[in-house]
């Protein structure tokens, strides 16, 4: 017998929702492996776009900067 | 005096129906809902100026070699128009967060509940005799939950040509009242505790992962789901270009003048299906109650995905950010980060919402694969 | 040797026919009148390499699967490349100055005056059996008279795609030579006295009328007039982009991108169709005189608008203003500003002008309208 | 009798300059409708860019500036 | 039960064939050849991800109605993509270095000698029982050695649209190779004294010049070669939009959003031919290994006739310049202008190279004009 | 008879290399002509952005800027 047009939406719902949640969770074990990877073997560099002595330099300009306008 | 009458028989106020008259003032309104509300202009305007042009009485535009039956026949049939904006969305899509974080994926997945949900409630007004829609249509009314725009257009016009004007107005409108449709459901499903939770700082992505992603994407889906592989492909591929960093021409171009010609026309030819006799129909009233019930129930499965996900992570998880697992990017994540802050003004959520927002965009892709691959 | 005397048979010079040289020479003619003379480049260029292509004898560009063939019945058989410019037009055209003074809208009508007399003036020329135009091709020359390219291109390639590569290049070449043509007419028809009247300034237009007339044209377009919807409706959708101010992006894009790259496969389309067989001909000769009178009738008639109306208002309207009622946007403008300063040094004619520019595009379009109502 | 093609054209250029004007004359009515509504329910605001104070300001800073140039 | 089956028989794992998972390492060879070693890579990426696409198991994407063959149908068989990137190739390309130094095209000319020699290699081949290549095939393999991707895409969608996929991933491939194929036959076919050679600076060119080269080239061609004029035909009209000065906005929009569009689509709808079963034959390794071949014949002919003109001519000719007469603009000027000043620091070969650069496009031409004349 | 396919390539590679190799001579005669008969009529203008005065001025002015920091 002919499965009535609700039976068939239950079952598309309930697969539908499992595929979604079997997709998505295999996307995540590949993204944490991903991660896993990357950072073993190729760690990002960490960004250095300012030295600790720039810092230094810079912050001393700007309490200058402040003292004289006071 | 015969030309006279001519003109007279040829013009609009000879030849319009109650229908067109009607149609227009649906189209001004949907142009007043883009300019003066801001309501997703770059559609509204365009499927709103399209609807007016289908509904000018007695001249071809929305049909036979008509500019919009022309840009309908090639873009919407075809399903390029959808994709090449899948390709500009995923040039322009930061998967970042999503890497940051990928549990939020789950959220993403559990708000497509909405789609499926309507899909079965579009089944039940039809057993129940009040609709009469096919497993078809009420698979392409149901992704309208999945509150993204070209995924309801390409579903519809694989599914269901005839509704696919109700579906694409339908899926804009509510994109655009997202701001008022979630705030109420969030609260009511949320504690104001919960509500307050504090999220840890997201972790740096390396660029070698924003690389590899759409790969490994696109993979998984030719292996798992062929039938996503249209929308999801080039969604990776518009994310290849934008990350790879060698084609940054191809990236610029695909984000701008690119998007910007098929907006224009998706909104037009989507407009051609604005035609009173299409849309004046009792199944469009079905489409606009279903396509609202949706929005509500995929954000509420969003969210107690997220109340669950607070109790068995080791990690606190707003579950505020599950509402953003429908899509509907940026605004979904921005509503969820203006609730946030409503309970705790230190509390910022928008990067840990995008993580859930693009997630939904994965996951009613995945959907609308599943709905292509069972309903035709 | 077999191999060189196929090429030698393969080759141009072997193969050339009198009418394609004498067409190679008349597409350098053109280009030499773009380039040089700068006599509107953006189409002269293109449609005179256009035209080179498709003299080049012996190989299929302008026929059979070549792209510009292709381009000319993908864009101007369809009317799609026109209805885009028109788009783009829209976009760039700045409606203030008609709105300010919506009376210019009778010069912009007047100077229409020159489209039907050229019509009347094919068939009387038919009737005399010096040339032999159907009603329809009649139809077409006289929108030469419209000064608007995009307006005599898509009337051409609905009414008579044969003589649409006459009608392009008598449409561009007069709309270039307006600084030539009008102001001998301007000064015959106007004394010293009414070329020095100077006008009052225009008051400022608020955004909110900006963004409510393209829709009010196309709604009483729609109503009235529906032949012209297509042409009108372009415009106004490219207009509605530029002052809802919602969806910049895409009115940029129009204006860029979109424009420009529509405008050089118009160019090629049109070129393709200067072949020698079917520009040689007597009837070209025949258009390109008609041409040039549509455009001093229209001239003629939009300043003898403009001394009417000076009589019969009670603001002073300078005469001059009428001529740029046969479009020409914004060249016609520009000439009345210039022959009104040689009069009067402190006249600045130019925005005033402007208004009876842009209602001689509505003009002609709705006129375009007529003609495809009653001659198809 | 079926019209000469000169006649026809002669009854095309009547109605056609004719529809023009009237399209064209309901075009300026709709126009000036618009406007008078339009600056009567939603006049535009006008556009205060520099008070009378900050030019006031300005005008003394040039002043000044060129006073102490010569 | 029954619909879990569906799922797992129409996903990738279960329909994969072991060809399919082979193309999909090599798509992703090309794609880290493209991205990590930047080969080429605009073509090289979209081609590679192209190829990904068309080799997922079960849905229409490179077939039927899917996008990227109703890309290959509409650009690549009609011959439209390769024509208009040759348009935008027109329009970014600088023909002064050619134009102050004309001789320089005699070593464009030498260089093409790799395509008839590898034209002949796959004949010989095919004589020899190892291939089965019809003269059609071998004309469109021939072109690899011309280094110009869009000619070979352009013959192989004209001669053999089989192979396709092959030839355009051969092309860019060994384009990109050019720094490591050329330098070891420049040397070996070069003395320490000759690389030495420095040459006498350009003179200038006049904008007339420049404006009136791609009329006179385009003439030449319609009266020589006609077969050759679709592409050399839309190389010119891309170079006089660039040169004439008054139509900048068209060559902008060529240079950028046009051909980047077309790029994208191109390198899809070539991907769209890395199906297995056609890419996965023996004769895409004879390809590969003639096209090879082809490069090193034309290098080495180029230097070969750089010192013959370098005997016969007054002024002094550096034979390296001969190898950039093999296209590959501009890497292979860049080559050139190296591997002099490894030789003599003070050696700068690059503006002397860009002449036989552009000359290797414009003799790639006619020799594909040559092919399509004769083999079809 | 029919020449073998080797036989067809060799011809077309005669042909071909001589077709390419008369083509582009005729180019290169046609640029020559073109170049002279160019420089003959139009002879570009030699650009002329800053005058001898000029320069003069601009190299006092920059000279006196230098001189007043020291
Ligand atoms: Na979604
Ligand atoms: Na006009
Ligand atoms: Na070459």
């Amino acid at each position: 017998m002919q499965p009535s047009l609700l039976e068939q939406g239950l079952t598309l719902m309930l697969v539908g929702m499992g595929t979604v949640f079997v997709f998505l969770t295999v996307l995540v074990a590949g993204m944490t492996l991903l991660a896993f990877v990357v950072n073993r073997f190729w760690p990002p560099e960490v960004p250095v776009d300012v030295s600790d002595e720039e810092v230094a330099v810079i912050t001393a300009a700007i309490a200058r900067h402040r003292a004289s306008r006071s | 005096m015969e030309l006279v009458e001519q003109i007279w028989i040829g013009s609009g106020l000879y030849q319009i129906t109650l229908g067109q008259a009607i149609m227009l003032g649906v189209c001004l309104l949907l142009l007043y809902l883009g300019i003066v509300r801001k309501f997703e202009p770059l559609l509204l305007v365009t499927i709103g100026f399209g609807g007016l042009l289908s509904n000018i009485p007695g001249v071809e535009i929305a049909t036979g070699d008509g500019l919009l039956h022309l840009s309908y026949v090639i873009g919407i049939e075809t399903g390029v128009f959808p994709l090449v904006i899948f390709m500009g969305v995923g040039a322009m899509t930061d998967f970042g967060p999503l890497l940051a974080n990928p549990r939020t994926l789950f959220l993403g997945a559990a708000a497509q509940f909405g789609i499926f949900a309507t899909l079965l409630g579009a089944l039940g007004l039809t057993q129940l005799g009040v609709m009469d829609f096919t497993l078809k249509e009420a698979a392409a009314i149901g992704i309208i939950g999945g509150a993204d725009g070209p995924t309801a257009i390409y579903v519809a016009g694989q599914l269901a040509p005839d509704l696919l004007g109700a579906i694409a107005v339908a899926a804009y409108s509510y994109m655009a009242l997202v701001p008022l449709i979630q705030p109420p459901i969030m609260k009511l499903l949320t504690t104001e505790e919960e509500r307050k939770i504090e999220m840890v700082q997201l972790r740096e992505v390396s660029k070698t992962e924003r690389v590899i992603f759409p790969l490994m994407l696109l993979l998984l889906v030719a292996l798992l789901l062929p039938s996503a592989a249209p929308l999801l492909g080039m969604l990776c591929f518009g994310n290849l270009m934008r990350e790879c960093g060698v084609v940054d021409r191809l990236s610029d171009t695909t984000q701008n003048a690119l998007i910007n010609i098929v907006t224009i026309f998706l909104g037009l030819a989507v407009g051609s299906k604005l035609g009173a006799e299409q849309f004046l129909v009792s199944s469009t009233l079905g489409i606009l109650l279903l396509g609202m019930v949706a929005f509500a129930i995929g954000t509420a499965s969003g969210v107690l995905m997220g109340k669950l996900m607070n109790k068995v992570s080791k990690q606190p998880i707003n579950p505020l950010i599950g509402a953003a697992g429908v899509s509907a990017v940026p605004m979904a994540a921005r509503v969820a980060n203006k609730v946030g802050q409503e309970a705790n003004p230190h509390n910022i959520l928008l990067m840990h919402a995008m993580g859930p927002n693009v997630a939904g965009v994965i996951g009613s892709a995945v959907a609308a694969g599943i709905m292509i691959m069972f309903a035709s």
